[in-house]
């Protein structure tokens, strides 16, 4: 015996409620579809000027004696030295520090010290880059760098912006180091503790060990944001809007951010003559490109110790 | 005071100043005392430098351009490709002061001198006395001691460069038959602070901005005094030997106003007018400038009014 | 979150151990239902398959669920009871990979016709989790959301809510405190108020899936009683663990297993015994049912 | 209970002595360094804000008030921020008006409707790219579309608040996406299953459980990538502020001033920083940091603490 | 992670459930341990109570563990017995919350007296755990993990390491691949290389937190006859929530259960017996104890 058969309209439901979810599902789907478009308009603002620039630009001037857009002398290795210095130092400063500071946090501090010590780290991640260029200039560099090395540029220079720089990452590598850490499953610390290892030993040898690529990944990305990173350097990298080739990091430095937002706000909106205007697109081109690749690389390495565990 | 046109500059209201970042003080002066009686104008004042600035004004962006030299036979015709009208300003005199840090024995150096260490056939040169053969072919003394050389001065973008290369160099660059520039391979910066401070910061290095910003910085620097020729009488740069022109190197400031717009926009020439009287007075000397003499002074009024 | 519901599940696991130790034979449980005539059929499976991805989670699925009666699933876990209980109401379509193969008919209706609404279906066929799963709202609001949302007019609200209380037993024990959180309730509490709002939306089917595998025994005879004492208005279908359960209120007891497939090496569920619950729980069919059912396997 | 027997005394000092506490040197070295480490970090934030409060206190303890609500002038002892609050102010309005409901839209595409395809995981990469491209680049393209677009200037109206908001919308759009993102896949499944199992469709679901599931997550998220905006230089350096003077300060309500040339804190500071006057370059621009690191910790401090008290919520 | 282990726990006492149902009567299993005299007190435990913060977890442990026994704890779930063996190697001061009070003494020596070092405490007594926890090294890296920390010369390494093995009854199935990572291994060779692993330190007292749980019944068998074998050498602890495999192994049981405590409304575990094992299967003298060997309860 069987109930009686119903016709299709009784679950056909009503098609103004399902045009509203298909509206819906269109509305949602363009929006994430506006951060694809987001990158075809960065690729697109920077690669156009970018290829003119590099179709236009006598290419024996991007190996020459310095930075002089406005001269159409574009040596790149000014620009990559000091951002190679800049963001050295800007590691030496904040990995250890970072990395310390993520095993205390994941390791030895209690549950009430994370309580109160994370949030204060939290804090130190969101102070704008320019408050950091401004303590560099104001602090750092009169009160350390110009007392150990005589010869410190006053107005700035790469050490003095690369340990600001250091500063504003040591967030980024602890947050990022303490999540790799805290994602080593905890049996691994028992079965190092259960054989008798003590604290030192389980760390070094079993934790870090466990956590590598995630902690790799940390330095990957601070090396990318400290490349990336502008207002720092160009408060208290020494700012020049040119410079000759310089390797001595205690000399003013022009990283390859620096140099584009000098030529921004040293000639309003870069009306200046041709080829600078260019240069600005080509390096921002560089950069972006650069940046992409590390994000890219770490991106992978995260994923990876999350699948680990 | 409408605010809703897009281009910002296009409003009677609305009124952009942009250009030389030296005379930007001057004018800043200007637009905060004319606001005072003034409440609906809004003036927004930049300063990215006198060759940034004349390519806006003749872009038809800006209403009045700062300029820290005359405008250039280039611009000129820039603009008047888009159509824009001008009347040239004089406002003020600013001396250049050329520098070296504190501890430099030297006391005078001629334009021969400084020819040899910044023209375009002094590229590479990063020590004084590597100079000396130039240096003694343009008719200096060819004994500039042996010491690092590190130039900082204001971009090329700037009035200050401009005027730099005209007083001190174009004569000699012209009978050698040079570019009319600079070696390029100095660091150049658009903030006088930054190049006083690398001035200041080596004993030997060698620099120049405008005489204001010099004062300013007292001594942490040595400011040279300026024969124009080898021997010659050295004069140090002072209010009174610009004003008196026995100073050799300083500089006419000048104000561009587009005449068109200052016909459109009655509150547009009022301000200009307000220039004429407080700007060429006390604005000057309140931004550290030498004023106008009066024969000046007067020829430039003059000039508005027969705009 | 899951971490509970496994910790949860792994005590009622433990519950039941000591429960089946002690269980009367199951024969006279049953018997009660076994006089009544055959109801008319609402839901009709005919080999029906799931599958996750690839994966095959069940097969052979042949079934007839019928009016106002309580059908129980059973079967060992991961035999795909659940499975099958949510392609019932098309709750599967949540989980990407899930697809269906087979026939599945209500009231004669394929429900996986590509003009079928599953919103609609689900109206019609309620569900009822394993876990309580209240909104975080309050009480009243808790059992009217079913119905504001089919634009149900807001006067008749206080009305649903007293009938869905009383019919689920808790219109006594919340009725002062109806706009309070859901969250505040006792477990036993919060998976009643799940049943009333199941049934606020007068569904004609309910599904439920282990509903009482939370709860502890008091509040499980709760729940047993009421499903016997809606049954009249609703046809039931319930999967559980609990064999004493299952023999206790249910009509009819599907008996499900898993094994070896032999296209790939993973294990599918499948339909062993399909029959009236005294059938299934006295005098099996197949010799894997009879092994379960006394405790001899699962 | 079993009757204890006697203990053996099987050599009981040997074992004592190898039970015996040893000194751990290393161990506590170690830890003290990380320790320090640690302190040393947080010291840096002290001496920071310590630095700063003390070059900008001649400003913040004389003229606050002045300092507030005065416009750009040209002597130090009468300039003020009002112009830059406000140009921040309408930045940070742009970017909770723009970049929120693209964000937490894509993130429910993301998380709710995407299936799962090369599609998906293109936009899924394509997101997170986007969270570490360098602030400066986003810079170039706000002046390049925002300010310079063909057909986008005159409705920006070129350097403006707009154009700027636009910019850091832009900017802080990937972090939004996936803040938002991982709030919405925190909402149990249990809860949208109670959703549809009573019938409701998807966006039924969405609005009335899981979004209501996931705003604190989704506000803490939005608190940090607005103070990220408030703090952000470089893109609107590209984008070209005033830094001269404006003199007309417009009222804070006059929203037509979007697309006015403007100035912000970070851009107002940036460029009092390098100004020869000492009265620019330390006190004003310390004590507008002052200001502007106010604004910002206040953000961050509300969503660190609405974190810390959804999750003690939720686990508890 | 969490998720996972949970699972593993519930396919565990599902599989139990059906062991369970075919068990032979207890007392047969457990007599032949009985002829044995008494062995020489290692760890003596009195008025034992394990506290997290306020909460107590387990209180009034009395129990004696004596030399080259199987030592054996049960007891329904969270009724402390993790507690109380993680309290007997000092891994409860890696809890920060946690705290011991009562008297825990190792060859008459208090184990909680400021002089001791717990690392030294966890070099004599090793721990297995119930989920597999190889290191992600090599195999042959697991195992001289132990020794390298305690200072052994490396030149001792390959024996240890084949003894180890050996006596963990895993040498033949990877002395070809002891460089391979132990990630590598399966479930049942993981957990034995666990406990080579602990043996590679040279323990006196094995702890192992059920050890087989997370097995199947080959790898939990070859499990078994391995503590058998080892026993000689080692006193070793287990924790099991498998009856019939305290049966099976053990020669002491002690029992623990957990009620609800009056000082504060949360249930704190109890020793409630402690005996030879085949006293507590055959003949217990509590009647908590009985219901619970008996199935009744749990
Ligand atoms: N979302 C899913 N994706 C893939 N496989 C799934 C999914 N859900 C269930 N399965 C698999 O389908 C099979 C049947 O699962 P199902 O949950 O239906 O079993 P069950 O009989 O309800 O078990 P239990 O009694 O444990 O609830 C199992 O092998 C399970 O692993
Ligand atoms: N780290 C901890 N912090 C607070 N309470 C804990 C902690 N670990 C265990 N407990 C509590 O202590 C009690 C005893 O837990 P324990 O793990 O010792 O039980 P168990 O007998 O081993 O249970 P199972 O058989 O489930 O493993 C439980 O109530 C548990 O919730
Ligand atoms: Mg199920
Ligand atoms: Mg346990």
């Amino acid at each position: 015996m069987t109930a009686t058969n119903w016709d299709i309209t009784e679950l056909q439901g009503s098609p103004r409620r399902q045009q509203r979810e298909k509206r819906v599902q269109a509305v949602v789907f363009s929006a994430a579809l506006v951060s694809i478009l987001l990158s075809v308009m960065i690729v697109g603002s920077l690669g156009f000027e970018a290829i003119r620039y590099i179709t236009e630009v006598d290419l024996s001037r991007l190996w020459d004696r310095g930075w002089f857009p406005r001269n159409g002398v574009f040596d790149l290795k000014t620009l990559i030295v000091a951002t190679l210095w800049v963001t050295l130092i800007a590691m030496v400063v904040a990995v250890p520090l970072g990395l310390s500071a993520a095993i205390y946090l994941s390791e030895y501090a209690s549950v009430r010290a994370r309580k109160v010590l994370k949030p204060v780290l939290e804090v130190l991640a969101g102070i704008p880059s320019v408050v950091l260029g401004f303590f560099a200039l104001r602090f750092i560099n009169p009160n350390l760098v110009e007392s150990w090395l005589e010869n410190a540029n006053s107005s700035g220079n790469m050490i003095s912006a690369g340990i600001g720089v250091g500063i504003l990452t040591i967030p980024l590598v602890a947050s990022i180091s303490e999540d790799a850490l805290s994602s080593v499953p905890n049996a691994l610390r028992e079965a190092s503790a259960g054989i008798g290892a003590r604290k030192l030993t389980t760390t070094t040898s079993i934790v870090l060990p466990a956590a590598i690529s995630g902690l790799v990944a940390a330095f990957i990305v601070a090396t990318s944001r400290a490349i990336g990173e502008t207002m720092v350097v160009f408060i208290a990298g020494g700012a020049a809007d040119t410079a000759l080739f310089a390797s001595n990091p205690a000399d003013q430095g022009l990283t390859m951010t620096a140099a584009m937002a000098s030529l921004a706000a040293g000639s309003d909106e870069v009306v200046g003559s041709g080829l600078a205007y260019g240069s600005l697109f080509f390096v921002g081109s560089i950069l972006f490109l650069v940046t992409m690749g590390l994000n890219v690389l770490a991106d992978r390495l995260v994923r990876k110790y999350r699948l680990e565990y | 005071g409408g605010s809703d046109d897009a281009g910002g500059s296009g409003e009677d209201g609305e009124i952009f100043v942009s250009g030389s970042s030296t005379v930007e003080p001057i004018s800043v002066r200007v637009a905060d005392e004319f606001f005072k009686t003034n409440p609906d104008v809004n003036i927004a004042v930049n300063g990215p430098g006198t060759g940034d600035g004349f390519k806006l004004f003749c872009d038809g962006e800006t209403d009045i351009s700062d300029a820290s030299r005359a405008i250039k036979d280039e611009e000129a015709s820039d603009c008047e490709e888009n159509g824009i009208n001008w009347v040239e300003l004089k406002v003020g005199i600013d001396g250049i002061a050329i520098m070296s840090g504190p501890g430099n024995p030297i006391e005078c150096l001629s334009f021969p001198d400084m020819y040899s260490i910044t023209s375009p056939e002094a590229e590479g040169v990063q020590n004084w006395a590597d100079a000396n053969e130039l240096n003694a072919a343009v008719g200096g003394s060819g004994d500039l001691p042996d010491a690092p050389l590190t130039i900082t001065a204001p971009g090329q973008e700037s009035g200050t460069y401009a005027s730099f290369i005209e007083i001190v160099l174009e004569d000699l660059l012209e009978e050698r038959e040079q570019d009319i520039t600079t070696r390029f391979d100095y660091q150049s910066s658009a903030n006088d602070n930054i190049i006083i401070n690398n001035i200041s910061s080596d004993d030997t290095s060698f620099g120049w901005v405008g005489f204001a910003f010099a004062e300013e910085a007292g001594d942490s620097v040595k400011v040279f005094s300026i024969s124009e020729e080898e021997g010659g009488d050295c004069i140090a740069p002072t209010a009174e030997t610009i004003a008196d022109n026995s100073y050799p190197i300083a500089r006419d400031l000048f104000i561009y106003v587009n005449v068109d717009k200052a016909a459109e926009k009655p509150l547009l020439a009022e301000f200009v007018d307000f220039y004429m009287d407080y700007g060429l007075t006390t604005a000057v000397t309140d931004s550290k400038y030498v004023p106008l003499d009066d024969a000046a002074m007067a020829e430039t009024r003059a000039a508005w009014s027969g705009r | 979150m899951n971490d509970e519901t496994n910790h949860d599940a792994q005590k009622q696991v433990d519950e039941m151990d000591a429960v089946q130790a002690n269980r009367p034979t199951v024969a006279t449980v049953a018997t009660e239902n076994s006089i009544e005539p055959d109801h008319p059929v609402v839901l009709s499976m005919r080999n029906l398959s799931v599958y996750y991805g690839t994966f095959r989670a069940v097969r052979d699925v042949d079934m007839d669920i019928r009016e106002n009666e309580i059908t129980a699933m059973i079967g060992p876990s991961g035999c795909g009871k659940s499975t099958v209980l949510r392609s019932i109401n098309r709750m599967n379509d949540l989980i990407p990979t899930a697809r269906v193969e087979g026939d599945l008919r209500f009231h004669g209706l394929d429900l996986y016709d590509s003009k079928v609404d599953p919103v609609e279906v689900r109206r019609r066929i309620g569900m009822v989790f394993q876990k309580p799963n209240p909104f975080p709202k309050s009480i009243y609001d808790n059992i009217t959301y079913g119905p504001r949302i089919a634009g149900t007019p807001k006067e008749n609200f206080d009305e649903i809510v007293e009938t869905s209380l009383k019919r689920a037993a808790l219109w006594d024990e919340v009725k002062d405190r109806l706009s309070e959180s859901a969250l505040g309730m006792s477990g036993g509490q919060q998976q009643r108020l799940c049943i009333a709002r199941a049934i606020a939306t007068n569904p004609d089917v309910l599904l439920m899936d282990e509903p009482c595998s939370a709860l502890d025994p008091i509040a499980t005879g709760m729940i047993e009683d009421l499903m016997q004492e809606i049954k009249s208005n609703y046809t039931i279908v319930i999967v559980t663990h609990n064999m004493q359960q299952a023999a206790r209120v249910s009509d009819r007891t599907a008996f499900f297993t898993a094994q070896i497939d032999s296209e790939n090496d993973r294990r599918t569920g499948l339909l062993v015994e399909f029959d009236r619950t005294e059938k299934i729980f006295s005098n099996p069919a197949d010799e894997r049912t009879e092994n379960y059912v006394t405790g001899r396997f699962g | 209970m079993a009757v204890a027997t006697p203990t053996t005394v099987r050599d009981t000092a040997s074992i004592a002595e190898s039970l015996r506490r040893k000194r751990d040197v290393k161990g506590v070295a170690f830890q003290a360094m990380m320790f320090l480490s640690l302190v040393i970090t947080l010291g840096v934030l002290v001496v920071l804000l310590f630095t700063v409060i003390s070059d900008g206190w001649p400003v913040l303890s004389q003229r606050l008030g002045g300092f507030l609500t005065s416009t750009l002038r040209p002597d130090a002892v009468d300039a003020g921020v009002v112009q830059g609050l406000k140009g921040t102010f309408y930045l940070c309005a742009i970017v909770a008006i723009v970049a929120f409901p693209l964000g937490i839209a894509a993130a429910i595409y993301m998380e709710e409707y995407a299936p799962q395809n090369w599609l998906t995981s293109f936009i899924q990469l394509n997101i997170r790219n986007l969270a570490g491209v360098p602030s400066v680049v986003y810079g170039i393209l706000g002046l390049t579309i925002f300010v310079k677009g063909w057909g986008i200037s005159s409705i920006t109206g070129g350097s403006s608040p707009l154009a700027g908001g636009l910019t850091l919308s832009a900017l802080v759009l990937p972090v939004v996406i996936i803040t938002a993102q991982e709030a919405i896949r925190a909402t149990p499944q249990a809860l949208r299953e109670a959703g549809f199992g009573v019938g409701a469709t998807k966006w039924e679901v969405i609005k009335d459980h899981i979004l209501p599931y996931a705003a604190p997550g989704i506000l803490t998220g939005t608190l940090l990538s607005i103070a990220r905006a408030a703090g952000e230089a470089a893109p609107l350096l590209l984008i070209g502020t005033i830094s001269g003077i404006i003199t007309r300060s417009a009222p804070w309500y006059d929203v037509t001033q979007v697309q006015d040339r403007f100035t912000a804190m970070p851009t107002l500071i940036t460029s009092w920083a390098v100004q020869p006057d000492t009265g620019f370059s330390v006190e004003n621009a310390a004590a507008a940091i002052v200001i502007l690191i106010f604004f910002v910790i206040l953000l961050n401090s509300a969503a660190i603490m609405l974190r810390n008290r959804f999750e003690s919520k939720r686990s508890g």
